[in-house]
C-alpha cells in the first residue's frame, strides 16, 4: 500500500518538551523515522552577557541556566573562579556548599521524577514531588531568601550562614522524605503500565553514551561507574561516605531508578553534614580581606570584595550537577570581567543524543525518553 | 398501588401513579375527545426524556467537579473551593465560560463536518440512555434488544471522533482520531463477548430482565450478581469499557502530552463543551451498564415503608458513583499505557480470555449448575 | 608522565607544545594535524569529549577541546590556534559523536568552521542571523528580529519588517 | 512475545491503589498540604527577597547599587533634594547583590512580593515608595 510520510512539528510550545524545545519529526505512521531538535528559542546568550559583567555579577545569571537545580550551578561557577584566583575556602562555607548542592539534588530529581511521570499521564507523582519540593525550597527560602534563583553562593564562601532553625527543619525534611520515598516507589516502581512504558525503551550502551558525551543518571542508568564526586574529589566530596548508583540497563527506567537512588544517598550525605557541620567562616578573607565595620557580622556582606580581579589565566572546572557533567571553562585576562565563558552543559550534550535514541520508536515512547534524560531548556540554550 | 410488578417503563409508572391519584382518566379522556389519544402518550414519555436529560446533565456535570476533587484529593490538593460551597458551583461557572468563549473554526478545517462533529458525539451518548434501569421500572423503554443497542449506539461515537479529528485539518487530532478508532474498534469486540456471557446466563437481551436475573440471593446473603458468576468477564468488561470511554490508562484519543488534546485540539467554547460532556455522560452511562451487568442494578435489600423506586434509584446511583470513583482512583494512580501494548493486550489477551470466559459460561449453563 | 608529554612523544611532528592549565596537562596542537592527534588520543584511552570552547582573540582563534578518560581517571586539555580570518579545523565527529552538536554551538557562537562537519548549521540562534555574537567584533547595536514562517523555518530581518507588530 | 512474560497479576498497580487511597483518607500523615492563596498565606522566611525598601536616614546615594547591579536596574535620581535610588522592578531578578554592596547598609529587601502591575511605568519604584525612615515598618 502507498503510504505517505508525514510532518510533524513538537515543540516549540507543547505540553510535553519541558519548555521551549522542537522536536522535528518525520513519521512513519507512529513510528519515527527521522527526529531533528531545533534549539534556541530559550537562548539569552549567557556567555556574551558574561564578557559584560564583572565576576560577581555574573552569580545571579548562573541561577538562570538550571533553574530547576541552581545551587550547583552557582557552585560550579564559583568552584571555577576560586581555581583561577587560587581562592582556600573555609570548611564550614563548603560544608554549607554541599548541603545546599545535595538538597537541590534531591529537588532536581523530584522534579525530573515528577515530570516524567506527568508525560506519561500519570499526574499525581507530579504533585507529590513538588510537596517535597515545598518543604526543601523553604528552607532555601530561610537559607538565602529565594525558592529558586538563589545567588547564594559567592566567591570564596557562601553569603550567609545557616539561620536559626534550619538544622531542626531540615532533619525533619530528611525524615519526611525517607517515607515519602517509600511512598512513591510503591506508587510506581512495580507498576505494570509503568514498566512497559519504560523497561527497553531508548536503550543506550555505555559505549555509545560516552561517545555521544552523556553524563549523569543518564550516563550511570548505562552502567558506567562514573561520578565526578568521585573521579575528581573536590570540595568535602573525598571525606564523605556515599554510594554511587549504578544501573547495567541503560534503558529508560534503569535512569529513572538511578534518580530514585540517588535520592537516598544524598538524604544520606545530608546526615553526615548535619552530624559534622563545622564551626569556622563563611567567606574566604586571605586574600581579598576588608576588614568589617565594627560589630557588623561576619558575613559575605561585610567581607564583600567588591571589586574582584582574578589572574589572568584559563580553567575549566567541572562538578557533578544533578543532571550530569556541569563545568565551566573560563578565561581571565587580569581584569574585572572575564574575558570568555563557556557553560558545559549537562543538559545540552544530554538531549543530543535524543535523535539516536528514538529512531524507529514511537511518540509516546520520545516522551518517555526525553522526559527520562531529564532536560531544563533553560540550560540547553543559556 | 403502584409497586406492581407488571410495570415495566417509567411510562408506566406515571400512568399508575397518575391513576393512584385519579387524574389519568379526566386527562385521558380530555385526549379521546379530538381522538388523539396517542398524543398523550408521546407527551408523557416527551417529559420523561427532558427529566431524564436535564438529570443525565446535571450528573455530567456533579461527575466533572468530582473529578476534580478525587484528583485533588489524591494530590494532597483542595481542588475548586471558591464557587459555591465547596466549589460545587465549579461547573457551571465553566460552563458559562465556555459559552462566553468565541467559537474558532480553523481556516482550512472542513467547516460542515466540523460543526457536525460534536453533534454526532453528543446525541449518541444521551441515546445510550434509554434502555438503562435507573431503579426499578425506572426506565425509559425497556428495549428487548437493550444490550444490543446499547453496544450499537456507543459505536457511533468513533465515527464522529474520526470526523472531528479529520475535519480539523490538524495532524495531532488526525492521528488522535486514528488512535480513538483503532481503540475503540478493538475493544468493542471484548466488550461484547463480555456481555453475551452475562445474556447466556439471562436468555435475554432485555437490561430488565438482567437486572432481575440478579435479584436473588445465595444462602440468603451472597447477592446473585454475576460479578460472582463472571469475575473474568467482569474484569474484562471494566477494562474494555474504560478503554472505550478513553480514559487514563487508555487515554490515547486525547493524550495531552504526545498529541496534545487528540481530536480535539482545534475545538474551542461550545464545541469543546460539548466534547467534554459527552466524554462524561458516557462514563456514567458505561459506569451504569457495569452496574447492570454484573454487580446487580438497582437490587438491594428491600426498606419497608420506602417505594422500591426510590430505594432501587438510590442503589443504582450509589453503585455507579462506586464504579466512577473507581475509574477516577485508577486515572489518579496509574500512567498511560502506549497504543500498540493496549493494541497487542487487546487482541491477543482479551479478546481470546472473552471467548474462554464465553466457553466456560455456556457449558455452565448447558449443565444446568445455574 | 602526564598525558600531553605521552602524545608529544607519540606525535611529536604535530604538538607544538605542553604544559599545565591550572591542573590539567595541555598540549597544543597543529591544526593540520589534529583529527590524526585526536585519534591517538582516544586510542590512549580518553573516551569524553567534556567540552569543546572557541575563543576570539581578535588577532587568533583558540579551540579547546577537554577531554577525560573515564579508565584512566586523567584529564588532557588539547588546543588549537587558528587564523583569524579563516577560522577552520578538522571536525570531530568521526571520533566523538558529542562532539557534533559542540562543534555546532561553537560555529554558531564563534564561527568556527568545522571541516567534515555532517551538518554544520546554526544550533542556538536561527539560520540567516547575522554575525557570530561571541566574537569581539560582533555588532551588537543592530536588533534582529526572527519570526517562525508558514512552513516552520525562521525568518531573520534587522528592520523588523518580518513581525505583525512593529515596534 | 516479551509482553507475554510480564507480571499479569497487576500487584503493582494494586498496591498503587492502595497507596493513593491512602491519600485520599489521609491516612497516616498524608494531609492536603496547598493554601488557599489569596485567603490564606504561607509564612515568609525572614530573609526573603522582596521588594527593595531603602533606608532614608543610612542612604548617602553613592551610586555604590547602581554600579554593582548586574542588569542596570537601578539609577540614582534626585528626590527631596538628596539622591536616592529608583528600580526599575522590571528588571530586577532579586539577586540582592545590591544589598551586598551597599556600604552603608541603607537597601534592604521586604517581604513584599506581589508586584504585578499593568503599566512598565508603574513598576518603577521611585524613591517615594522606596524610602523608610529607621524604625517604622516598610
Amino acid at each position: 500500500m502507498e503510504t505517505e510520510e508525514l510532518l510533524i512539528n513538537m515543540g516549540p510550545v507543547h505540553p510535553s518538551t519541558h519548555g521551549v524545545l522542537r522536536f522535528k519529526l518525520r513519521m512513519d505512521g507512529e513510528i519515527i523515522k527521522e527526529c531533528t531538535i531545533v534549539l534556541g528559542y530559550l537562548h539569552r546568550g549567557t556567555e556574551k552577557l558574561a564578557e559584560m559583567k564583572t565576576y560577581l555579577q555574573f552569580i545571579p545569571y548562573t541561577d538562570r541556566l538550571d533553574y530547576v537545580s541552581a545551587m550547583p550551578s552557582n557552585y560550579a561557577y564559583v568552584k571555577a573562579v576560586e581555581e583561577l584566583a587560587d581562592i582556600e575556602v573555609p570548611l564550614r562555607a563548603e560544608y554549607i556548599r554541599v548541603l545546599v548542592m545535595e538538597l537541590n539534588r534531591i529537588v532536581n530529581h523530584l522534579v525530573a521524577i515528577g515530570s516524567l511521570l506527568m508525560d506519561l499521564g500519570a499526574s499525581t507523582m507530579m504533585m507529590w514531588g513538588f510537596r517535597e519540593r515545598e518543604k526543601a525550597l523553604q528552607l532555601f527560602e530561610m537559607l538565602c531568601g529565594a525558592r529558586m534563583t538563589f545567588s547564594y553562593m559567592r566567591i570564596g564562601g557562601v553569603r550567609e550562614d545557616l539561620p536559626d532553625g534550619f538544622i531542626p527543619k531540615l532533619k525533619e525534611f530528611i525524615e519526611d522524605m525517607e517515607k515519602r520515598i517509600a511512598d512513591y516507589e510503591q506508587l510506581i516502581n512495580n507498576n505494570e503500565i509503568f514498566l512497559m512504558r519504560m523497561k527497553g525503551i531508548a536503550t543506550i550502551s555505555a559505549e555509545e553514551a560516552i561517545n555521544y558525551g552523556m553524563t549523569g543518571p543518564t550516563l550511570r542508568g548505562s552502567g558506567v561507574n562514573y561520578d565526578i564526586r568521585r573521579l575528581e574529589p573536590y570540595s568535602i566530596y573525598p571525606d564523605l561516605d556515599f554510594k554511587v548508583c549504578v544501573r547495567s540497563e541503560g534503558d529508560s527506567y534503569a535512569r529513572y531508578i538511578v534518580r530514585i537512588d540517588e535520592m537516598r544517598e544524598s538524604l544520606h550525605i545530608l546526615r553526615q553534614l548535619i552530624d559534622n557541620m563545622p564551626e569556622s567562616s563563611i567567606i574566604a578573607t586571605q586574600k581579598y580581606g576588608i576588614i568589617p565595620m565594627t560589630g557588623a557580622p561576619y558575613t559575605a556582606q561585610t567581607y564583600f570584595p567588591r571589586i574582584f580581579t582574578p589572574p589572568a589565566g584559563e580553567v575549566y572546572s567541572r562538578i557533578e550537577a544533578p543532571k550530569g557533567e556541569l563545568g565551566f571553562y573560563i578565561v581571565s585576562d587580569g581584569t574585572t570581567k572575564p574575558y570568555r565563558i563557556k557553560i558545559r552543559s549537562p543538559s545540552f550534550c544530554n538531549l543530543a543524543a535524543i535523535p539516536q535514541l528514538v529512531r524507529g520508536l514511537k511518540i509516546p515512547d520520545l516522551i518517555a525518553a526525553f522526559g527520562s534524560i531529564d532536560v531544563v531548556l533553560g540550560d540547553v540554550d543559556r | 398501588m403502584w409497586t406492581g410488578d407488571t410495570m415495566t417503563n417509567a411510562y408506566e409508572l406515571i400512568v399508575n401513579i397518575l391513576t393512584a391519584i385519579g387524574v389519568y382518566d379526566q386527562i385521558y379522556n380530555l385526549f379521546e375527545i379530538f381522538g388523539m389519544a396517542y398524543v398523550l402518550k408521546i407527551l408523557i414519555v416527551s417529559v420523561l426524556i427532558a427529566v431524564l436529560f436535564a438529570f443525565v446533565l446535571v450528573t455530567v456535570m456533579f461527575l466533572t467537579w468530582m473529578e476534580r476533587k478525587v484528583v485533588a484529593l489524591v494530590q494532597v490538593r483542595y481542588g475548586p473551593m471558591v464557587t459555591g460551597p465547596r466549589g460545587l458551583l465549579q461547573p457551571v461557572m465553566d460552563g458559562i465560560k465556555l459559552i462566553g468563549k468565541e467559537d474558532i473554526i480553523p481556516a482550512k478545517a472542513d467547516r460542515w463536518i466540523f460543526t457536525l462533529a460534536p453533534f454526532i458525539v453528543f446525541v449518541p451518548a444521551l441515546l445510550i440512555f434509554i434502555p438503562i434501569p435507573f431503579g426499578n421500572s425506572l426506565i425509559i423503554s425497556d428495549l428487548r434488544v437493550g444490550l444490543l443497542y446499547i453496544i450499537a449506539i456507543s459505536a457511533v461515537s468513533p465515527i464522529a471522533v474520526l470526523l472531528a479529528g479529520w475535519a480539523s485539518n490538524n495532524k495531532y487530532s488526525l492521528l488522535g482520531a486514528m488512535r480513538a478508532v483503532a481503540q475503540d474498534i478493538s475493544y468493542t469486540i471484548p466488550l461484547a463477548l463480555a456481555a453475551i456471557a452475562v445474556v447466556i446466563f439471562t436468555g435475554s437481551l432485555s437490561t430488565v430482565d438482567i437486572v432481575n436475573a440478579q435479584g436473588d440471593y445465595w444462602f440468603g446473603i451472597i447477592p446473585k450478581w454475576f460479578i460472582f458468576l463472571q469475575p473474568i468477564g467482569f474484569v474484562l468488561f471494566l477494562i474494555a469499557s474504560i478503554a472505550e470511554l478513553g480514559r487514563i490508562p487508555f487515554d490515547f484519543q486525547e493524550s495531552e502530552s504526545e498529541l496534545v488534546a487528540g481530536f480535539f485540539t482545534e475545538y474551542s467554547g461550545m464545541k469543546f463543551a460539548m466534547f467534554f460532556l459527552a466524554e462524561y455522560a458516557h462514563l456514567f452511562a458505561v459506569s451504569g451498564i457495569v452496574v447492570t451487568l454484573f454487580l446487580g442494578g438497582w437490587n438491594g435489600p428491600v426498606i419497608p415503608f420506602i417505594p422500591v423506586q426510590i430505594t432501587s434509584l438510590v442503589y443504582f446511583l450509589i453503585k455507579t458513583y462506586a464504579v466512577i470513583f473507581f475509574t477516577m482512583w485508577l486515572r489518579d494512580t496509574v500512567p498511560r499505557m502506549r497504543i500498540d501494548q493496549l493494541l497487542n493486550i487487546g487482541w491477543k489477551i482479551m479478546v481470546p480470555l472473552a471467548l474462554l470466559n464465553l466457553l466456560v459460561a455456556g457449558f455452565l449453563v448447558t449443565a444446568g449448575v445455574i | 608522565m602526564n598525558p600531553a608529554e605521552e602524545l608529544k612523544q607519540a606525535l611529536p611532528g604535530s604538538v607544538m607544545s605542553t604544559g599545565m592549565q591550572v591542573d590539567k596537562p595541555l598540549a597544543v596542537i597543529k591544526k593540520e594535524e589534529l583529527l590524526a592527534a585526536a585519534a591517538k588520543v582516544k586510542e590512549m584511552g580518553f573516551d569524553h569529549l567534556s567540552v569543546i570552547t572557541g575563543i576570539d582573540y581578535t588577532d587568533r582563534f583558540e579551540v579547546i577541546y577537554n577531554l577525560f578518560s573515564y579508565k584512566k581517571k586523567e584529564n588532557l586539555v588539547l588546543k588549537v590556534i587558528l587564523d583569524h580570518n579563516n577560522p577552520e579545523v578538522d571536525s570531530l565527529t568521526s571520533l566523538w559523536k558529542g562532539a557534533n552538536w559542540l562543534e555546532r554551538e561553537t560555529y554558531d557562537l564563534v564561527g568556527i568552521k568545522f571541516a567534515g562537519h555532517p551538518n554544520l548549521v546554526r544550533i542556538l540562534l536561527p539560520e540567516g542571523w547575522n554575525g557570530h555574537p561571541l566574537r569581539k567584533d560582533y555588532d551588537m547595536d543592530t536588533e534582529q528580529f526572527v519570526t517562525i514562517g508558514e512552513d516552520g523555518e525562521d525568518i531573520v530581518s534587522t528592520d523588523g519588517s518580518n513581525l505583525l507588530r512593529r515596534k | 512475545m516479551a509482553w507475554m512474560s510480564k507480571n499479569w497479576t497487576m500487584t503493582g498497580i494494586i498496591m498503587g491503589l492502595v497507596v493513593t487511597l491512602k491519600h485520599v483518607l489521609h491516612i497516616g500523615d498524608r494531609p492536603t498540604v496547598t493554601v488557599q492563596y489569596p485567603y490564606e498565606r504561607m509564612k515568609l522566611a525572614p530573609r526573603f527577597r522582596g521588594r527593595h525598601a531603602v533606608d532614608e536616614d543610612a542612604c548617602i546615594g553613592c551610586g555604590i547599587c547602581e554600579v554593582n547591579c548586574p542588569n542596570s536596574t537601578i539609577r540614582i535620581v534626585k528626590y527631596k533634594g538628596r539622591w536616592f535610588p529608583e528600580l526599575n522592578l522590571g528588571m530586577c531578578m532579586f539577586c540582592g547583590l545590591c544589598v551586598d554592596a551597599c556600604p552603608m547598609n541603607a537597601i534592604k529587601m521586604t517581604q513584599d512580593y506581589e508586584l504585578a502591575d499593568y503599566t512598565r511605568e508603574s513598576v518603577v519604584y521611585g524613591p517615594d515608595r522606596l524610602l523608610f525612615k529607621r524604625g517604622e515598618k516598610w
